[in-house]
């Protein structure tokens, strides 16, 4: 009896660790735009000299009108962003976003550049 | 001294012999040493864990267990869904081992129980069990998976819609264990995690020799009538014997593919026995008796042919085909002539058996010489 | 008539029934899918033909006590010294068939008498060996074809490499000899390889007879019981290897059957995985680890080949898979195994 | 005194079909009390003890009738194992013990101390580690007892035999409960220097309370160590008596007893005739498992019927076996006055001296091949016969083989479809004709014939008999007959040697007085002149 409960509450345990595993480990694309684009009437253009790198990856440049793909796993993730202006002054943009277990992201530079609000866009992800 | 030198020297003529070959082929190899040290030290972590998944069955007296196949298979099947679900890293390498066990449980009970049914002969039944198997899982992986078993990632299916493709990118896992704590010596890389997961299983084998199960499993193995009549469930504990060793087959092949990066769904598996066999007789093991030096060793030498043998043919005789036959050759030929040791052995062994109680009778003076 | 019934399953055995039903029905549904069933038959009986000889050769082992003979590579590699040495020589038509076989044969022997007096050092534990005296032989060998100082520009490669061919074809030297001998031809699409037929009942009635010499018999109680034959005098080792030269030889002239309606003679690692299917046969024709019959290997060839040529063609037709290599390695690898759970209780354990 | 009974048995009865075997058996032993149980084979000493161990194969013929009354309770055992727990433990003539164990780790076989840990309560007890030192104390305790010398460091298959008997008690008495011990022939094969301390351990076993069970064909040793001695015949005690109060050669009537009034109805006595030696032995040794043979000297006259009888495990079947070269042999053996070649089944077999072996269905039959083949086999191989020669090659002459089978079926009688039947499918009795008819195919001079008549029926047995005898009487085959049943050597032989120990122990005419062969059976009287 008594084994039987520890057997069922670790059995338990496994299942959760293994949701757990799986939230963690899952993949999300993050896909990062460098291209012009156009909100709420305003229009934000695309940049030079961007280099990207989401959670630990090594940097990656993103030229002008260019869409790169990231695959990272888990919930919560940090993008960080460097942008070198055309007077040589490095400017670093950090920010950090969740992602549900079923979704991919959109980012776009110029709008995190821009400092606005829908910089990402959160979508439903079938592969 | 002299006859202890003699008895070692017969007791461990195998790795004596490959020792030897080795030190003859490296030379001619011109392979650097860092080089082999490196490959050894990739080798050592691809294959320990299976090589040592084969321990515990020998225990038991069930021979060399050619049913790590089905483990491997196991493992595979965890791999083939942390890949569906695109689930990356070291978190998807533990759940693929979790998925896994559970196969591995099912398939080491089918092969316990069938061997339990070929007394006498395990390892020939546990090799065809491999091949019987694994005819039901290319069932299962080619026309099951996507039409019965639900696949959503079509990247990993064939073009038509269902089964699973012929090689995996395992990108997702890649070298995430080994590279999970980075050490360079040198120029020597060496994958800390993979070894410390090895050692773990070490201690867990010694520690598991020390148990009531493991004491149970070495008084079958050498008088199951006798076992038997103590009150041991003899039938169950092979049964045992048999499900860990599969379970650790299957983590073993995780590690393994983990480590290749590609996983060839209807390959893979297939040559792990034979591998992981001939290492382990080559290490100096027997079927009735293997350590983990013995798997070590036999990995580390069995590697070196491997690694050297297609180098030095074609230096030798400029063709690199001889040294990958004579390579299989040795692998299989080193089976063979192991195996016929130990019939012979046994064989006499009986014969010696017989004229036992002579010889004590005529030690008390009962019966003339 | 049920306790018959019941009698008739236990002997034939399960797995047998049910291949042996699988395969009927196949049959019937040919003409439904679209095939055309003598066109089937012709192949099934081409590959009995094909397969038929090596599958008598695991007779001679059986009936001495030695066990499958999971070691036929071994014959198989002396049979492929023979073609290609016949190749060499550059003898065509049946006479080159005939030294294939003239030239595999003292191989074969010289084979089987080290194999023989292996497996009786080895009392018990021979069929696992002879797994790997085979697939070793077979390694062995394609070191040697790499080596070997073989000249005809049939079988080296083309592009100047050494060493013989993976494949070579026997097409302009004996292909086919035996199948279009006395060829039975009856409409447009059912034939009857009568020389190979004929050929194939030749070696049983070389079998049968053998086992009607005083040696035959004597091997036969080996086999039967290994202390019945010592107590009446007989030398069992001699009978064993006797039995298992004779089987490596068979092995040796099966397998040239199998490349003169093959048209191919595949080297190196090709002859690996010959046994499993062979020993798969006769186990499906109701032989078991200790006794077979020709008649075993009438019925286990003919089931086993059937299956083999039509569920690719017939399963095919109806869901539009490709499910033949699967069914093949479920088939062949289960019977194995039924094979060898079941008789371990027959056998006596000598103390 | 009552309440000090440790075990009881009361009207036990047992039957195998029909069969009795056990008739009303009534048995008491006390605390502490050392009881000798002697019979000859076949009197239902190891089923009386298979009942009391709850063996399956005892529920599985229908059970026994009566009760067993053990420690104040009655009990009905359903396996040995319920039978060890309540505290009876068994020492068996084969040793039960683990080759590659210690001699501790054989005395605390699956009762091994344990440390438990985490994984316990997971999976099972079987998680848990061996407590060495504790196991150690255990077996060190335990030969303490027994008052021997014993290292329980020492791995078994390296120990002399006498050690792996010590470590076997040891096992049953380290059970703390174990109140009864049952020894079956525990001295068989030890050496006289072994035996003794045995009987002393066993001695000091008692004084601490245990019951001892002791079986054996020894009667010194019975008398020298037993407080009683019960003695079984056909089923029957017989008597169970102080072992004061009586002396080795009443008990070794007991055990015969019965064939007292049953004389000898040897008919066709054969008169006088010269004594020709056709086989002369010498200090024959033979190396048979169970059955070892040293210093057997015997001389075999030409055409006689020669009986060889004796109790089991005495050697008796090692005799035909080390001749016919099936088992490891040395000595001296002439044939006709010349050398025999032992250990070479073949010159035995040329020289025209045939054997009916005891294993019919081990090394007696091809079971799965027919009559005809069985019957002609060993004449073709050895003499040529049943063989025509064509083409260079010899062949087995089905035609002749076919006629001689039918001949034998025939002539002995044997019940079959045809002579293509194969012999699994034919009674004991039938295979036994096969067997014999083998033999005779070979026409033989000398014939060694093992025990003929074990597991076949009454009717069967009349009739091999008489064709021995009759074929015996009409070609002048000389005939060695081994059986166990002094009663069939009787009717058939012209002589009869007793077998003890592995030597003989006397040579005596069938119409002896049958106490006499009880008494050479069981070692009391040394020398026997002819």
């Amino acid at each position: 009896m008594k084994k039987n409960l520890i057997r069922t509450a670790l059995l338990l345990l496994l299942i959760i660790f293994s949701f757990f595993l799986y939230s963690t480990g899952k993949i999300h694309y993050v896909f990062i735009d460098n291209k012009t684009v156009t909100s709420e009437d305003k229009t934000f253009s695309a940049l030079d000299n961007v280099s990207v790198f989401v959670d630990k990856e090594d940097s990656v440049v993103i030229k002008k009108r260019i869409r790169k793909q990231f695959s990272v796993s888990g919930k919560n993730h940090k993008i960080t962003v460097t942008i070198k202006d055309n007077d040589g002054t490095e400017i670093l943009i950090e920010k950090k976003f969740s992602l549900k277990l079923s979704e991919k992201a959109i980012i776009s530079i110029p709008l995190l550049y821009a400092g606005e609000e829908n910089w990402i866009e959160k979508e439903k992800f079938n592969p | 001294m002299n006859k202890n030198l003699k008895k070692f020297l017969i007791n461990n003529a195998v790795p004596i012999i490959f020792i030897v070959f080795s030190i003859m082929a490296i030379p001619v190899s011109g392979f650097s040493s860092d080089y082999l040290i490196q490959e050894m030290i990739i080798r050592l972590g691809r294959n320990s864990f299976l090589v040592l998944s084969l321990l515990i069955p020998i225990i038991a007296g069930m021979g060399l267990n050619f049913g790590i196949v089905l483990g491997a298979m196991a493992g595979q099947i965890g791999l083939i869904f942390i890949t569906d679900w695109q689930v990356a890293g070291v978190s998807g390498m533990i759940l693929a081992m979790i998925i896994s066990t559970p196969i591995a449980i099912i398939l080491g009970t089918l092969g316990g129980l069938v061997l339990n049914k070929a007394k006498g002969r395990e390892m020939v039944t546990s090799y065809i069990l491999g091949f019987f198997i694994n005819g039901v899982y290319q069932l299962i992986v080619l026309y099951g998976m996507g039409k019965i078993i639900p696949i959503t990632n079509k990247s990993i299916l064939l073009p038509r819609g269902y089964g699973i493709r012929n090689a995996i990118d395992l990108n997702n896992i890649r070298r995430v264990l080994d590279d999970l704590i980075p050490l360079k010596i040198g120029n020597i890389s060496v994958p800390v995690a993979t070894f410390i997961l090895i050692a773990l299983l070490c201690l867990f084998i010694i520690w598991f020799r020390k148990t009531k199960l493991g004491q149970d499993m070495r008084a079958i193995g050498q008088d199951m009538e006798v076992a038997r009549s103590s009150g041991i469930n003899v039938e169950k504990t092979r049964i045992i014997s048999i499900i860990i060793s599969t379970i650790l087959a299957s983590y073993g092949q995780i590690i393994f593919l983990q480590n290749i990066g590609t996983m060839n769904t209807y390959n893979s598996h297939e040559q792990i026995g034979m591998f992981s066999i001939a290492a382990l007789l080559i290490g100096g093991a027997s079927v009735i008796k293997a350590t983990i030096p013995n798997a070590f060793v036999g990995i580390i030498l069995f590697h070196l042919m491997f690694v050297v043998s297609p180098r030095a043919g074609k230096e030798l005789i400029g063709q690199a085909q001889i040294g990958e036959y004579f390579r299989v050759f040795i692998s299989y030929g080193i089976i063979a002539l192991s195996l016929a040791l130990h019939s012979w052995k046994e064989l006499k062994e009986k014969e010696r058996n017989r004229t036992a109680l002579r010889e004590s009778l005529q030690k008390d003076g009962k019966v003339e010489s | 008539m049920k306790a018959k019934f019941a009698e008739f399953i236990e002997n034939a055995g399960w797995p047998r029934i049910i291949i042996g039903l699988f395969l009927l029905s196949l049959f019937i549904m040919t003409p439904f899918v679209g095939l055309r069933i003598d066109n089937s038959l012709t192949d099934v009986i081409v590959r009995f033909g094909m397969n038929s000889v090596l599958v008598l050769s695991m007779v001679p082992m059986v009936q001495a006590g030695t066990g499958l003979n999971f070691g036929l590579p071994l014959g198989v590699v002396a049979g492929l010294i023979g073609a290609v040495t016949s190749i060499e020589i550059g003898t065509k038509g049946f006479l080159g068939f005939l030294t294939a076989i003239l030239i595999a044969i003292p191989f074969a022997a010289i084979f089987g008498y080290g194999y023989g007096k292996l497996l009786n050092k080895v009392k018990g534990g021979e069929m696992m060996i002879a797994t790997y005296v085979g697939f070793s032989s077979v390694a062995f060998m394609s070191i040697l074809w790499l080596i070997l100082p073989y000249k005809s520009p049939d079988m080296i490669w083309a592009y100047g490499g050494s060493g013989l061919r993976t494949t070579i074809s026997v097409e302009n030297y004996w292909f086919n000899v035996l199948n279009d001998f006395l060829k039975i031809k009856i409409g447009s699409h059912f034939e009857i390889p009568t020389g190979m037929i004929l050929f194939f009942a030749l070696m049983c009635l070389i079998v049968w007879l053998f086992f009607r010499t005083k040696t035959g018999t004597a091997i036969t109680a080996v086999g039967a019981n290994q202390d019945f034959a010592r107590a009446a005098g007989i030398n069992v080792d001699k009978m064993r290897t006797i039995s298992v030269v004779f089987s490596t030889i068979l092995a040796a002239v099966g397998i040239v059957v199998y490349q003169q309606s093959f048209g191919f003679i595949q080297l190196y690692l090709g002859p690996f995985y010959m046994a499993f299917p062979t020993v798969a046969a006769i186990l499906l024709g109701g032989a078991s680890v200790h006794k077979a019959t020709i008649t075993n290997v009438l019925i286990g060839t003919f089931l086993f080949q059937g299956i083999l040529t039509m569920t690719p063609s017939v399963i095919n037709n109806i869901i539009q898979t490709d499910m033949s290599e699967t069914i093949r390695i479920i088939v062949s690898n289960g019977m194995i195994l039924y094979a060898l759970t079941r008789t371990v209780k027959a056998k006596k354990v000598k103390s | 005194m009552e309440n000090n009974v440790i075990l009881k048995l009361e009207n036990i009865s047992k039957d195998f079909f029909g069969n009795t075997v056990l008739t009303d058996i009534n048995l008491e032993i006390k605390k502490g009390e050392i009881l000798g149980l002697v019979g000859e084979n076949g009197a239902g000493k190891s089923t009386l003890m298979k009942i009391l161990f709850g063996l399956p194969e005892i529920t599985e013929t229908g059970g026994y009738g009566g009760k067993i009354i053990f420690d104040g309770k009655e009990v009905n055992f359903s396996s040995p194992f319920e039978a060890l727990e309540s505290g009876i433990g068994m020492v068996h003539q084969e040793f039960s013990l683990i080759p590659g164990f210690t001699t501790t780790e054989n005395i605390v076989l699956n009762r091994e101390s344990l440390n438990k840990n985490f994984l316990v309560d997971i999976f099972s007890e079987r998680m848990s580690t061996l407590d060495r030192e504790k196991m150690k104390e255990r077996s060190e305790k335990s030969i303490k007892r027994l008052g021997v010398e014993l290292d329980e460091n020492m791995i078994i298959s390296e120990m002399p035999v006498g050690h792996k008997q010590f470590t076997e008690i040891a096992r049953e008495i380290e059970r703390s409960n174990t109140k009864l011990l049952v020894l079956d022939e525990p001295t068989a094969v030890l050496t006289e220097s072994e035996a003794e301390i045995l009987l002393k351990t066993i001695k000091k076993l008692s004084t601490e309370g245990i019951s001892i069970i002791f079986i054996t064909h020894r009667l010194s040793e019975i008398i020298s160590v037993c407080d009683t001695v019960s003695v079984l015949r056909d089923g029957i005690l017989v008597n169970t008596v102080k072992t004061e109060e009586t002396s080795k050669k009443q008990i070794t009537e007991w055990m015969i007893g019965r064939k007292i009034d049953s004389k000898s109805e040897s008919t066709d006595k054969k008169e006088e005739n010269n004594q020709e030696i056709i086989m002369k032995i010498e200090n024959l040794w033979v190396d048979m498992p169970g059955e070892i043979v040293h210093n057997f000297s015997v001389d075999v006259y030409k055409g006689e019927i020669l009986g060889i009888g004796g109790l089991a495990g005495q050697g008796k079947l090692g005799i035909p076996n080390g001749i016919m070269g099936l088992y490891k042999a040395g000595g001296n053996v002439t044939f006709k006055n010349i050398n025999l070649d032992l250990n070479n089944p073949v010159a035995s077999l040329k020289k025209g001296i045939a054997f009916v072996s005891e294993d019919r269905r081990g090394i007696g039959l091809l079971l799965d091949e027919p009559i005809d083949l069985n019957i002609a086999f060993t004449a073709m191989q050895i003499n040529n016969d049943f063989i025509v020669k064509k083409f260079g090659i010899n062949w087995a002459d089905s035609k002749k083989i076919k006629k001689t089978a039918k001949d034998y079926i025939e002539k002995l009688e044997i019940k079959c479809i045809s002579e293509k039947q194969t012999t699994r499918q034919l009674s004991g009795g039938n295979q036994q004709k096969v067997c014999l008819a083998r033999a005779f195919a070979m026409k033989p001079e000398m014939l060694f014939v093992s025990e003929p008549t074990r597991g076949i029926d009454v009717g069967a047995k009349k009739l091999v008999l008489d064709t021995l005898r009759k074929y015996n009487r009409e070609f002048g085959t000389t005939i060695v007959m081994i059986s166990s049943e002094i009663e069939e050597l009787r009717t058939i032989s012209d002589r009869i040697a007793i077998v003890s120990e592995g030597k003989i122990s006397g040579i005596l005419p069938p119409e002896s007085d049958p106490v006499e062969f009880g008494e050479l059976m069981v070692g009391i009287k040394d020398e026997v002149k002819q």
